[in-house]
């Protein structure tokens, strides 16, 4: 077999060496007992690499592929510049594990170091962690150290965060002592009046997200302000390229920072793997999950990076971790460092703009179509939601035809919202592009 | 090496922009608008290149070095795995697409990758059904204690409990306090398994579940596993099994014969997805039939007519653990390497991975203390506590090791062995790097022996040197600041 | 710009550094006169990397593509292993130049001494050279190489050898005082009566290929018998996987050995980069062209390896050099050796075993075919002539429309053979493949 | 290192073959057969991919280090263009397929990339019309000499000689040579361009043509250039460019406007396609309209319908220089690169190396003799002599140089500079990494006068150190052997 380097000859030595002289690698399972013996294992035989290769090219041709996507809903088909790719490609990189021993990892230590600093860059606030799996158990993670942090255990989601996420955050706290309490939003920002209404002197934390799932952009500031008073914290979910326009949550004081970077040179990938990331305020540092890289100096006062604080996790403190979080999504973070990197300060700034400019273009050739209504109940980043005169999967399935996936339908989570598309747009999406699906739209509609 | 951050130059860019097509936005309300700085280094291209090559170089990985991490089965990651990942059939596929027509049609191809691989883990591991979501072995030891969790609250049945033997890996502990639990932890016996009377005694009826490492962290298949899952079952406790071990065993044993009612697996260890400098790796759950119907939404069903559809419609269901799917790109991996390895060499590996290790226990054995050297199977711990005593600690080989071009065992792990260092070279490495391994670890004891003092330099060879890591609790610096 | 790592701040402290104050960079072109300035620059704006790959992939649309190959004709559809990609893409390969520092190039180094290694394995010649254009360019160089080493003028060059390669020494040779004699063949092995007719005292070398255009293989002892009894040299093209199988030069006492290696492990890629090889016999090393990589010790008594023999080379000889050849297909002879590494002894019989197993199972299925006739005057590797009953041409253009490219059409090169397909097969088609091939070639003829 | 032979053993193997799905076939007769075995190494997977990996990293690199190799342009190498050659609808391309159905419709936008980037080509240097044949430098001189004879030929006038200045790279004359022509060498001046009276002499009407770099492997953009070039002309001589250098005039000067009649460029310097270790490069050749008819065959046309087709039908063409249409895959990046920068990003890419070139002779002046100063643009070129004279010669200064980090520029040519250090910046390094070089290079002078023995065991950072060259010419091994 090509994976394994050792000839017969050489296990041949190897068996003789150990004491097994007749070359039956068997006698080295004697202990599992035959009784204790794998009762089947019918599996195909092994192929080559062009045998698998061409029957998996084959599966994915039975995914409809080239569709021009204006679906987001948290994860949006951002251009990947090559650097990306070849440089997560290195075998030093991809091909390490957990930096636990520095003076062999240098590399991947650094490269996390970098990656904490710029994601307390763009969300402005004082640390960050070296990932999380993804968005929504970052989110989830988040809600737990609120829960730590406040010893309190009601929690008050705002409905503008990810339906996705709330049930994830859900399902995670099923058996646990926590009150949830979930204020509805349609379509624009988060809903003041009900939202204080349920903040209390029990409440742990208020998790809102900004942009939220309808798009919508808030200046969360003074839900913040109210959460505060309250001895409650603030948690908030962001979508990382909107950093480049939008008030960052450290503005708004809020306590605890988590999103979803797949928007950062990650390939949407059907899902995943994908990277939460988390930072939060200095003195929060200690209940925060996951692992933290440190700078620090050597013997001979060199700077170094390690993997620190690590008192908080499960390696160490067993059942009294923060988190039982091991392995993250170390490469994924990698991507994302490369291509904050690359993209620069200026560089995030214009996609953000340009990803505004698209959408507001979008909105707008939308708007002049018959019987389409774009929500406009308040400011939007890139992706917008707009009422048709019929059932949005009607629409779906004749754009879809056309090469368009038009946007995500609403009522898939909002039962009373089955007429809405959510469309996101970003600096892919051409003006032609945008051109030909205002007038697919209106074809499909009128024709 | 400086910095991405010390480059940086206002007016440098490393990407350019499409140049813009549509007219500019009417602007934000200045209440929304970020108005500093957005503090990402400008750099350009060949910068961004230049650092993260030598940055990548500064590493130990598989590609470069031996890396006999135990517990990590750090084995040689197929190249062909890499590029089908990321052929754009998949790579470029929105998870919500298959939501936008009912039932996935437009997402056929990714949906029998799933289904197809979870088939296939079944078979692996003796489980009737598989999820995909976890993300890690941890994610997937969290989801099993919720799917516990879910199976007594069905029966009406609280409990309290999850058992776990010292030589558990962190995170069974951790899952099952965050999912709600207490743990009771059951000491090894001298043979190096979970002491059967201690067990006996710790199982009751507000025992939820054990979760278990079989073969576990000392390399060792307990003898009386099916003792200890008939037991638990005996009590109304579920087994869970942590599956990070596996390719000790692939062919020979699978959990699901033994008794085990709930199964993660590390598709980063045994199916050769790369560990990534951390991740991402997956940690899929299997689970016997009568556990199935709590499994994680969405479920991916075969139609009668051969396709496959979301199932969402089940509310005995834990939720969702994952936003979608899992880890799929790490999913697809695991599923090209099964294919291409087949039954007879997926077998294989176990067995040369079982052979690697034993015969590199064979070098060592005479020179070192191996506390529980009886039937290891793909990895084995020695305890350097004789030289501890004397001064030179595990850490201190394992700085040295580094010097000689191998990346260091795991140590001080498990904890039941002092001065551990845990040993699993895997199935993909050959004879001639064991022998130059175990000449030089035998080396570094003789040097132990006569000259302690040569240990405290090393290494000398890295970028670095024993970094002061309790200056950097004391004194977190966590972040470039200008 | 992206590729500049120097910020308008940098420029402006190096431009007053050298003296230009006011900051423009002009003046460091004084030298260039304005008389002496382009009259023209009219290129087209700078676009983005998603923009450039945008358009480049909408071009790559223009070509048919995912056609089934049969066509060869020197240049064949081999599978790729993945590691070849992943490794050739390393960096501190491809990003290096021609190893003239020993001590910063090891790795380029030794990898030009182990591929000079597997080319003398395969060919069982003594020496190879690091690299060569192409197959052509590298038959070209051997015919000089002949004249130089016989100081003599004239060459025989078989029918055999591929119509492309003869058409190239032709052109490189106008102006040299060389003479050719070609001796045609006609779809077998080289016509000995009428090869012997030319081969004189002033014969230099005899060049032959094998297997042939055709597919035909041969076995040239007795012609290489015949060239050295008149002190002619026997230069031959061998197509490298072919010697999984076949008799090999060395075992026939050819003096010269070139090949194309495109078949080892290099994308076809509309013609190039491709990867000439040449290896000889001891004697002649000192007259080879091209660079040669040495083993040889350092101070310390390490292993070392070196550029050797450089002076045969153009940067040493200028005007007396052996050629003047000086970037080569490094990177390509990388592929090769890597690929070569993969495959081993053992992997390259058994593909040389597959290739012709299916070529044979080709022919056996055509020949089932009505009016298809099947050359059979000679054995073959894994490509083969038939004949048809009506023009190439028309069965290929319909051929096509079924997604397969059914052959090249001989009459292209050979004006009497309008009817003749050159058909190759490779591991890569499956059987399946091959009998939709014939199922629709039957179609085309006869319904 | 280990060669990879030395881990082979018969039974292993790196890459399964498909399983057979068609009849063994009837064998061939025994005296077509290899009796022997092939001698290629048998390894696994993971040992290849091991072993070249860290042959790998034995490599200085462009991505890894700077490489000022003067002549060599060895700018980095965007990434976007490896993946733009790799997409499978150019690399999958079989260069028969457009003569499969007439003209070529099959290949449409294959032919598109080359007919445009001849048309660019054309634009950037002022000449007429472009092959993309030539698959190097120096094959596009042998092409370039070979339309010289040609041009000659065609108008019944036979010449003997081709005029190169002294400073001219030894592909110059060796193409010269090989395609017929005797060499006439003219020295260089004072100033450091080739000098005129000589020049002056020298053409006359058995001179063929002028084979020039402009500017010079000095640096040096000849004045006189104009004169040449029309001296030359009025001898019935043609005017030949070596675009080697051509990165430092971009948009500011055009060889088809200076005079010349034929180009060459090397895409692998001045277009930013990787070097790959040596090559592959493309060296593209263009003329002007009244020696276009010479051209290779085939020749990509526009048709009338916009199409594109390969045009045989040239009797006055040269004839193959390539088997098709060069170097495709290096063809497709240029033609990339040359899209993303654009008409200003050229021009920026030339002030810059220009700037960078300038910079970094400014930093070494005080300290270094540098022969030929004035007007240098792209690259300058040092004379250690003096150091040469105490003991420590170019090549000392080399190998110290890499100790400290840095690959060394080209030493020992231009062969009119003795002890002669060619450094060439490219655009795309930074100031930071000049100052770096500069007081690396400034250290080593200083270390030069005061102890000159420093530089005998240098390098002592790499895993050689001074190979020796003779016994490799005495005593060759050039190849494995059991
Ligand atoms: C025995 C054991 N269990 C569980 C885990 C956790 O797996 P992961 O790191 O994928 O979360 C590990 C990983 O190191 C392990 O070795
Ligand atoms: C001035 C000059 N001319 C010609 C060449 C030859 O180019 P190539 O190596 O591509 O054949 C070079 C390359 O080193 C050069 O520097």
């Amino acid at each position: 077999m090509s994976y394994f380097p050792n000839g017969s000859s050489s296990r041949s030595v190897m068996l003789e060496k150990i004491g097994i002289p007749d070359g039956s690698v068997e006698q080295l399972f004697k202990a599992i007992r035959p009784e204790l013996r794998a009762q089947s294992f019918n599996l195909p035989e092994g192929k080559s690499e062009f045998e698998v290769e061409h029957y998996i090219r084959e599966l994915g041709s039975k995914n409809v592929n080239n569709l021009t996507y204006f679906i987001g809903g948290g994860f949006y088909d951002h251009y990947i510049p090559a650097a990306v790719d070849s440089l997560v490609s290195r075998g030093e990189f991809f091909t390490a594990y957990t930096p636990y021993q520095p003076e062999a990892s240098q590399g991947t230590l650094q490269a996390i170091y970098e990656f904490q600093s710029c994601i307390c860059s763009i969300t402005g606030m004082d640390v960050a962690n070296a990932s999380l799996y993804d968005g929504g158990t970052a989110l989830y993670e988040a809600a737990m150290m609120s829960v730590r942090i406040t010893k309190r255990n009601k929690i008050v989601m705002d409905g503008g965060v990810s339906p996705i996420y709330r049930k994830m955050i859900r399902s995670y706290t099923t058996n646990l002592d926590i009150g949830f309490s979930e204020v509805p939003v349609c379509h624009g920002q988060s809903d003041r009046e009900e939202l204080y209404k349920h903040i209390d002197d029990d409440t742990a934390a208020i998790i809102l997200q900004n942009p939220n799932f309808f798009g919508a952009v808030d200046n969360h500031s003074d839900i913040v302000q109210k959460a505060h008073e309250h001895g409650a914290l603030v948690i908030s979910s962001v979508y990382p390229v909107s950093l480049g326009m939008l008030k960052t949550p450290a503005d708004m004081d809020v306590d605890i920072v988590t999103g979803e970077g797949q928007s950062l040179g990650i390939p949407l990938s059907f899902g995943g793997p994908y990277l939460g990331f988390m930072a939060c305020k200095q003195e929060y540092l200690r209940m925060m999950p996951g692992r933290i890289c440190g700078s620090t100096l050597d013997i001979k006062n060199r700077t170094a990076y390690v993997l620190t604080m690590q008192t908080r996790e499960q390696h160490i403190r067993r059942e009294k971790a923060t988190s039982n979080i091991c392995s993250n999504q170390a490469l994924c973070a990698l991507r994302a460092l490369i291509y904050m990197s690359l993209l620069g300060d200026k560089g995030l700034k214009q996609l953000a703009a340009q990803c505004r400019n698209k959408s507001e273009f979008a909105k707008q050739r939308l708007s002049e179509i018959k019987g389409v209504n774009v929500m406009d109940s308040s400011p939007t980043f890139n992706e917008f939601t707009i009422q048709l005169p019929v059932n949005a999967n009607e629409v779906i399935g004749k754009m879809i035809e056309r090469g368009i996936a038009a946007g995500f339908p609403l009522g898939r989570y909002y039962p009373h919202m089955e007429d809405y598309l959510l469309i996101a747009v970003t600096e892919k999406r051409t003006k032609h592009e945008i051109i030909r699906f205002a007038d697919a739209l209106e074809d499909v509609l009128w024709s | 090496m400086e910095l991405i951050f010390d480059k940086s130059d206002f007016d440098k860019a490393g990407l350019k922009l499409p140049s813009p097509d549509v007219p500019e936005a009417q602007p934000l309300d200045e209440v929304y608008l970020r108005l500093d700085n957005t503090g990402l280094p400008s750099v350009s291209e060949p910068e961004v290149v230049r650092h993260f090559t030598n940055l990548s170089r500064q590493n130990f990985s598989v590609d470069t070095h031996f890396y006999p991490l135990g517990s990590c089965t750090m084995k040689y990651n197929p190249r062909f795995t890499e590029k089908i990942a990321s052929l754009e059939s998949f790579a470029s596929l929105h998870p919500l697409q298959p939501q936008l027509i009912k039932g996935g049609m437009l997402t056929q191809g990714a949906m029998q990758v799933i289904f197809s691989l979870e088939k296939l883990l079944s078979e692996i591991t003796g489980m009737h059904s598989f999820t995909t979501q976890p993300m890690a072995g941890a994610h997937g030891e969290l989801t099993g204690v919720m799917l516990i969790a879910a199976y007594h609250k069905s029966r009406g049945d609280k409990r309290e409990y999850i058992i776990i033997p010292d030589s558990g890996h962190g995170t069974n502990p951790a899952s099952a306090a965050i999912a709600g639990y207490k743990v009771k932890t059951i000491k090894s016996d001298s043979k190096g398994v979970m002491d059967m009377n201690e067990y006996r005694n710790a199982v009751d009826e507000h025992t939820a579940g054990v979760m278990l490492t079989c073969p576990n962290t000392l390399g060792i298949f307990n003898p009386h596993i099916k003792e200890i899952t008939d037991f638990a079952h005996s009590h109304g406790a579920l087994m869970y099994y942590d599956g990070a071990n596996m390719n000790a065993i692939m062919g020979k044993a699978r959990p699901g014969d033994l008794g085990f009612d709930i199964v993660h697996l590390n598709l980063h260890k045994t199916f050769s997805t790369p560990h990534g400098g951390g991740g991402p790796g997956a940690g899929p759950v299997g689970v016997k039939d009568f556990l199935s119907r709590f499994l994680p939404v969405s479920r991916i069903i075969m139609r009668e007519d051969g396709s496959y559809a979301l199932d969402y419609n089940r509310p005995d269901s834990i939720g969702y653990i994952s936003p979608f799917y899992g880890n799929f790109g790490i999913l697809l991996r695991a599923y090209a390497y099964i294919l291409y390895m087949g039954k007879e060499g997926l077998i294989e590996a176990s067995e040369n991975a079982v052979l690697n290790a034993n015969y590199l226990k064979y070098k060592l054995k005479d020179k070192f203390n191996i506390p529980f050297p009886e039937d290891t199977l793909h990895e084995f711990v020695i305890s350097l506590k004789d030289y501890a005593d004397s001064g030179v600690r595990a850490n201190d080989f394992a700085k040295a090791l580094i010097d000689v071009g191998f990346h260091p065992p795991t140590i001080y792990f498990p904890l039941n062995v002092k001065e551990a260092v845990m040993i699993e070279p895997t199935e993909t490495e050959s004879k001639e790097t064991l022998d130059a391994f175990a000449d030089a670890f035998t080396a570094l004891a003789d040097i132990a022996d006569n000259r302690p003092e040569y240990f405290a330099d090393c290494p000398t060879g890295s970028s670095v040197c024993r970094p002061d890591e309790t200056a950097a609790v004391k004194n977190p610096n966590l972040r470039y600041k200008t």
